[in-house]
């Protein structure tokens, strides 16, 4: 069974809608295909990160955001050292190989509290940010939570499988001055002052019957009252 | 005609809503009170040429401004602010009857009135060669076909002069360095040379020289010869120092230069008149002041028995000299002009005040002594309050209750410290700091102004440090200074390296100084002062900082290795081509008071305010929409990239303002071919996710951006936001335009509007104008016009509605706003007697009348 | 020698002009003047060498013209393109226009519309700018005056009720118009019947609802004797 | 009447018991005198009936805070939803008043001598509905802080656990 499991990379296909896209159209004028190699690293020598693969993520269309998930999952070991940073309160860290079509290989740094991911029991977002143009600007790992840490120690069985969802983030279109609703409103006053003009002609009463009706009441009530006073003074 | 009609009707439409709008929204001036608490002054910038004419001294500076200054006492009488100096320098600049300039890259020369700076002419050129043209300055006409003259000899231009209507440059031939001229006036302009006979070594250079006879000055290796061109090139045997000027009196052409005074430490400078024999006449000590650089002559004047010489220094102060006499009539202080850095201070509390803190604080054991030294304090500010008068402190730097009175510590480009009094606009102390430079001088420049203690802690005195380049070793020098006094302890500290990035610190050692950390090209980091290294590690998990990279935003976290501070890479961010158009990050000790808006239907919607954001700007050439605008907010903690958006075909320059939870950046427009400017707000939603912490690593989800764009129709140069000191006032805008106006927009004028939510007067929200008004009682500095306003800096005051304000550019322009009116003093025009009277009338009344109805009660009685 | 006809001598150098000639020529010798004149208000009179003051910005200052004495101007070298001319004086405000130079050298001046860019009014050029008026960058002080005072809602809360009762006593010295309230009176009174009367009576009946009822009906008799 | 036309008939008999009554008889009533306006002795003389005007009169007290309700209601109408000074007058009178009136109660009902704690109960209710009714207005004119908005001032901005710093340009 454990061979099994050791020998089984862990696959998922996620599909992701991003979140804004509903609301503003893409700016991407073509669509496109990245492969994002990962590395993470879970101890330091002297600050500098020692660095083993964590998986692979490739990202279909960059325009719908489809991405296919490929990671490894963690061994005892690496559990055990995941554990101890989360511990020590330090950091963990990844570094993405981006490959886009153009050849272009780029590295991403994105680091996070190590306390936070074993926290969520790795279950961690990645964001893929892009340019206008679709090119990516930043990768950043982040733990959906309402607080951070300072320190935590959890179970090394739950330590094992990354469940990462990722996010293909675009560059949204810039607000444009709405100018054709302003002049429809501007129009639609002039009307309306136009045909407001000379309409007005109802009776007086029509008019300020709210002015006068409480008038009239307060009047009735006042006599009332005085009738009674006099009526008991007589 | 129907669309004109609409034009004008909308137009119409915007100036009544603007007025009604403005006349609520914003704190107008009222004309009486003009000019009580701004004030405006004006500079020229470094003077390039100087002439004297009609009995005033006429200039032409680097910042492409001709200028009338008055000799007497070095007032501005007129300015003419040319076109942008980058691209249109001021080439010739000659005094006759009236003033000539010759300027542009494409020639224009135009004829100035002395007296009044009015246009006489301005005449084009369009020429590509040596071309010659003659110009009858009072007509403006041409006279006679401009002649072209082949100049295949010619190749560097800088190693030439002109006089009158011989020019003139220096040839090198091998070994041999000769002098070819021509007259251009002549039937024949022919080239002529003459070899240069000059003992000293190195290239020889070629300036232009004042005189009766047509000259130049020949200089090499710091001595100069005077070139005469007369029928032949008579090149004088005498040596002069390079900044000789040639001043023609009575008697005859009297040669000055300066030399420094060795013997008299009390005169360092000392200036010679000779003629051209070098046979020495005149001799004047002057008693030059210590706080400025060295000076050269500019230029000189000789009357009957005295001579007025023109010296600048180099740290571009201008003074105004008198011979025989070698007094100084007058100084300016040009450095202002260009000035990279500003920052406010706080004054000290007077000594009553701090007495009474003082006695507060001793904690002595005994009773005994604790009841004398109260006596003792009390007794002493007894005869305070009745000897010391009032008058003694409207005069000295003392505090007040409301935080008006300020110091306003900046710094120059060329390396000149100034503190000036908020009330006067007088130069309290300044300091010059030779061969400092800002960094990245080309583009704007930077020095960093930490302020490490304000003067709030009274023992202890208000600390500034500045971070700065050294002109000639490139590594960064540190001067740290008491802002209120301009005391030193240590002066000038030149550091070994160069500082790669530096950082104050939010944490406050036990004496309320705030530390800063340098970080150097090997990730090391240094603690100032040493002995606060102590609290930095204590702190080392909450201190990040990220840095501007030609192509990339890198973050960094401060790390313990081995009980050593190291800066760690954290994440980064990459341009992929793009050019950095601005960074912002929101003003350090900005307070937000309100954690939401308030939504008509009452309920809240918290707004997402980031203390790390940082917002970054960044224009890509693009083959199809020519230049994008992209807009990113990235978290400056983890790197992630909060929000982006792009503006296709939009143009800088950009100008980003980011306050609380919002973001606002100007750009151009390339279609509509208009200015515009985009407000951007970011909500957390209905439910507030954290409201004890915020740490970036916690982000449970995305926040929500709301985000309108508006028609700008001016050009802004500089756009800020007011601060004030709890946050409570709502918030403006200040836009310095090209015109010269600096306006106030309300920021309730562009703030997003909710799509789905009604607006208008009975929500407090203006209803969406895609144009933005700019009406002129808007204007805070309104009729003063304030030329190239370089940048807007904004402090608050300890009143909640009020802010300081400083614009600097050419002028400085210092006023206080208050942009919901002050809502936390009396009006200066509440009417005192009128309450007091109408308060005694009613005491009156209400006697009289209380006798009056106890007559009547009376006489009732009897009935 | 130059007394008379001063002349200046200008010499154009740059020597990367000189070997450049051609592409310069080849960029278009579109080199092109902006004309037109400025017209102030009528009490230019008051501000003397209000030309002096007043400046074209191109636009936003990317070129600079002056104004001459008659209120004209030019500004040189502009390649073809589309501009936005401003008139600036700090005492007046001018209404921009936009110049469009095509690439022969056409002009075309219209009024600047940002909201309806493709709106064309256009206007005579070279350009004839006129002041809209004198800018007004001061809030008038409020006047202190007797009819606001008096018009003031608090003020006339306070003088209605004191009219009331001043004057209403003395008119009703009158008999005439004291018989006529009388008569109102008499108009307006109704009965109500009284609710502690009521509740008594219910609360009270059990004890003796034949005594109480008729107690009642006698009062309302007697009442009505009255 | 048929008292009268007894007394005439026998006009000559002697009735010594009766005399007195019929010398008054025949003398004229005095101005402004009215047999009728006089309650019959018998009446004011029983002791049950005093106790029950003293009970209405209780009750006339007690029912007084009702009875104000139709008048206030009308005076929050008039008042309007505008917070501005007379508005806020108003209500604030209306507020106050069934509070003081509470509060005085016992010294409201010291007139009436006898225990009358039905009265007093429904006294003090009827001033809850006043109060309620002030509250109401209060709430209508958004003066109860009912909405999360209304604590926005009181919440303070979050401790940072992270601070940002550098971000000079200095090539």
């Amino acid at each position: 069974m454990v061979s099994i499991y050791e020998n089984l990379t862990f696959l998922a296909v996620v599909v992701q809608l991003f979140l804004f896209q509903y609301v503003r159209s893409s700016l991407l004028d073509h669509d496109g295909a990245l492969t994002i190699k990962i590395e993470h690293s879970l101890n330091f020598n002297k600050g500098i990160p020692i660095l083993t693969e964590r998986g692979n993520i490739s990202v279909q269309s960059t325009r719908i955001g489809q991405t296919l998930v490929n990671q490894k999952h963690l061994t005892p070991t690496e559990s055990q050292l995941l554990n101890d940073l989360a511990e020590s309160n330090q950091f963990y860290q990844i570094r993405a190989f981006v490959n886009e079509e153009g050849n272009e290989r780029n590295k991403f740094i994105s680091t996070l509290k190590a306390c936070m991911i074993a926290e969520s029991e790795l279950d961690d977002r990645l964001s893929i940010s892009l340019d206008y143009t679709g090119r990516v600007v930043a990768i950043s790992d982040i733990i959906a939570s309402k607080s951070s840490c300072e320190g935590a120690s959890m179970s090394l069985e739950k330590l094992k499988y990354f469940t990462s969802t990722v996010y293909v983030r675009h560059t949204e279109m810039g607000p444009v001055p709405d100018t054709a609703s302003y002049i429809q409103r501007l129009e639609r006053e002039k009307e309306a002052k136009e045909k407001g003009e000379g309409k007005d002609n109802r009776s007086f009463l029509a008019k300020y019957w709210m002015y006068i009706v409480p008038v009239v009441i307060i009047m009735v009530i006042s006599s009332g009252s005085n009738a009674e006073n006099t009526g008991a003074s007589n | 005609m129907d669309g004109i009609l609409f034009h004008v009707s909308s137009k119409l439409l915007i100036l009544l809503l603007s007025i009604s709008y403005f006349t609520q929204e914003i704190s107008c001036l009222y004309e009486d009170q003009a000019g009580k608490v701004d004030w405006k002054i004006s500079f020229i910038g470094k003077v390039k040429y100087a002439d004297f004419g009609n009995n005033k001294l006429l200039v032409a500076t680097e910042e492409n401004v001709i200028a009338a200054l008055n000799t007497k006492t070095g007032d501005l009488l007129w300015r003419q602010v040319m076109e942008n100096e980058a691209e249109q320098q001021i080439q010739f600049f000659n005094v006759n009857k009236d003033v000539t300039t010759v300027s542009g890259d494409q020639t224009v020369v135009s004829y100035w009135s002395i007296n009044n700076k009015e246009l006489i002419h301005v005449i084009p050129i369009e020429g590509s060669h040596i071309e010659i043209t003659s110009f009858y300055l009072e007509t403006g006409e041409i006279k006679g076909i401009p002649k072209k003259i082949n100049t295949p000899w010619l190749k560097d231009a800088f190693k030439c002069a002109s006089s009158k209507q011989y020019f003139a440059c220096v040839q090198k031939n091998g070994e041999i360095e000769q002098i070819r001229y021509i007259n251009l006036i002549a039937e024949n302009s022919e080239v002529l040379s003459k070899p240069i006979e000059f003992s000293e070594t190195g290239e020889a250079e070629i300036l232009s020289f004042e005189h009766e006879i047509p000259s130049v000055l020949l200089v090499k290796n710091n001595v100069a010869k005077i070139v005469h061109f007369k029928n032949d090139v008579e090149i004088l045997a005498k040596t002069f120092l390079p900044n000789v000027v040639n001043v023609k009196n009575d008697v005859g052409n009297q040669l000055y230069q300066l030399e420094i005074n060795v013997n008299n430490p009390e005169k360092l400078l000392k200036v010679k008149g000779q003629d051209k024999d070098g046979n020495n006449q005149v001799s004047v000590d002057v008693e030059y002041p210590k706080g400025l650089g060295a000076p050269y002559i500019l230029a000189g004047q000789c009357r009957t028995n005295n001579c007025d010489l023109l010296l600048s220094s180099i740290d571009h102060a201008l003074l105004f000299v008198r011979i025989p006499e070698g007094k100084i009539l007058w100084t300016r202080e040009e450095a202002l002009s260009d000035i990279v850095a500003v920052e406010f201070f706080e004054l000290p509390v007077s000594e009553l005040d701090a007495s009474i803190e003082n006695e507060f604080k001793t904690s002595s054991q005994d009773i005994l002594s604790m009841f004398i030294n109260r006596i003792l304090t009390q007794s002493k500010q007894l005869t305070k309050v009745f000897i010391g008068s009032q008058l003694m402190m409207n005069s000295m730097l003392v505090r007040d209750d409301f935080g008006l009175h300020k110091i306003i510590v900046v710094v120059t480009r060329i390396g000149k410290i100034f503190a000036i009094d908020t009330l006067s606009g007088q130069t309290v102390w300044s300091y010059r700091l030779p061969h400092v430079v800002p960094f990245d001088n080309r583009n704007g420049g930077d020095v960093m102004l930490f302020v490490q203690r304000t003067a709030r802690y009274s023992p202890f005195p208000a600390q500034c440090t500045l971070l700065a380049k050294d002109d000639t070793t490139g590594n960064t020098v540190m001067f740290q200074f008491d802002p209120i006094t301009g005391l030193s302890s240590r002066g000038v500290v030149k550091l070994d390296r160069k500082v790669k990035q530096a950082m104050l610190l939010p944490y406050e050692d036990k004496n309320h100084l705030k530390p800063f950390i340098t970080i150097y090209e090997d990730h090391s980091v240094k603690v100032h002062p040493e002995e606060s290294t102590v609290i930095v590690k204590k702190h080392v998990s909450s201190i990040y900082l990220y840095m501007v990279d030609e192509d990339a935003i890198n973050g960094y976290s401060l790390q313990l290795i081995d009980d050593r501070l190291q800066t760690f890479r954290h994440w980064n961010f990459l341009f992929r081509g793009s050019k950095l158009a601005g960074i912002s990050t929101r003003p350090s000790g900005e307070r937000v008071h309100s954690q939401g808006r308030v939504l008509p239907d009452r309920s809240v919607y918290y707004k997402y305010v980031n203390p790390n954001m940082i917002a970054v700007a960044t224009i890509s050439e693009d083959p199809v929409n020519k230049q994008v605008l992209s807009i990113y907010l990235i978290d400056g903690i983890t790197g992630m990239v909060i929000y982006a958006l792009a503006h296709k075909r939009a143009r800088g320059p950009v100008n980003l303002v980011h306050s609380e939870n919002w973001l606002v950046y100007t750009f151009f427009n390339e279609r509509y071919r208009r200015r515009e400017l985009a407000a951007l707000e970011l909500y957390e939603g209905h439910v507030q996710s954290n409201s004890t912490f915020f740490s970036s690593y916690a982000m449970s989800q995305l926040p929500q951006v709301q985000a309108q764009s508006y028609i700008l129709p001016a050009v802004p140069l500089k756009v800020t936001v007011t601060l004030t000191e709890r946050g409570i006032t709502n918030k403006c805008l200040l836009v310095a335009l090209n015109t010269g106006a600096v306006v106030e927009i309300p920021w309730a004028l562009i703030q997003p509007r909710f799509a789905d939510i009604p607006c208008g007067p009975e929500e407090s929200c203006y209803p969406y104008m895609p144009e933005i008004p700019l009406h002129p009682e808007a204007t805070i500095n309104y009729n003063q016009t304030l030329s190239k306003v370089k940048g807007i800096s904004v402090a608050p005051a300890r009143l909640e509605s009020t802010s300081h304000i400083l614009v600097h550019g050419l002028d400085m322009f210092y006023t206080r706003v208050a942009p919901s009116k002050t809502f936390d003093v009396l009006k200066e025009d509440f009417d005192y007697k009128l309450i007091i009277l109408v308060l005694i009338g009613l005491i009156a009344a209400s006697y009289v009348s209380k006798t009056l109805a106890s007559r009547k009660a009376i006489k009732q009685a009897w009935k | 020698m130059y007394l008379n006809s001063i002349v200046i001598f200008l010499v154009y150098l740059c020597s990367s002009n000189v070997f450049s000639e051609s592409s310069i020529e080849e960029e278009g010798s579109g080199r092109y003047t902006i004309e037109g004149r400025v017209f102030p208000l009528s009490d230019y009179q008051i501000q003397t060498n209000w030309q002096a003051n007043t400046r074209i910005h191109i636009n936003g200052g990317e070129f600079l013209g002056f104004v001459k004495r008659d209120g004209s101007f030019a500004v040189h070298n502009l390649p073809s393109g589309s501009y936005i001319v401003e008139a600036l004086n700090p005492e007046y405000s001018f209404e921009p226009v936009r110049v469009e130079i095509n690439q022969k050298g056409k002009f075309r001046a219209r009024k600047v519309n940002h909201i309806q860019t493709s709106l064309v009014v256009s206007v005579p050029y070279p350009l004839r700018l006129k002041a809209l008026g004198k800018t007004r960058y001061f809030q008038q002080r409020e006047q202190w005056r007797v009819t606001d005072f008096l018009f003031n809602p608090m003020i006339l809360m306070m003088v209605v009720p004191l009219i009331i009762i001043m004057i209403l006593p003395k008119m009703l010295n009158d008999p005439e118009t004291k018989k006529e309230m009388e008569q109102m009176q008499s108009l307006t009174k109704f009965e109500l019947p009284e609710m502690s009367d009521m509740v008594t009576n219910f609360l009270s009946g059990g004890a003796g609802p034949g005594t109480s009822a008729q107690q009642s009906k006698q009062k309302q008799k007697i009442k009505k004797r009255q | 009447m048929s008292n009268r036309s007894n007394n005439r008939r026998s006009k000559w008999s002697l009735d010594s018991t009766k005399t007195v009554s019929r010398i008054t008889d025949n003398l004229p009533a005095p101005p402004a005198y009215n047999l009728s306006n006089i309650p019959s002795s018998s009446e004011v003389t029983k002791k049950a009936d005093i106790s029950r005007l003293i009970t209405k009169k209780s009750w006339d007290i007690a029912l007084t805070p009702i009875k104000q309700i139709p008048m206030n209601v009308f005076i929050m109408y008039m008042a309007g939803n505008s917070i501005s000074i007379f508005p806020i007058m108003m209500v604030g009178m209306l507020l106050l008043r069934p509070f003081q009136a509470i509060w005085a109660t016992k010294s409201t009902f010291k007139v009436i001598e006898t225990n009358a704690i039905g009265q007093m109960i429904i006294y003090v209710l009827g001033n809850f509905v006043n109060i309620g009714l002030a509250l109401y207005k209060c709430y209508s004119m958004g003066l109860l802080p009912t909405h999360s908005s209304d604590w926005l001032a009181f919440v303070e901005p979050p401790i940072r656990q992270e601070y940002l710093g550098g971000g000079h340009i200095l090539n």
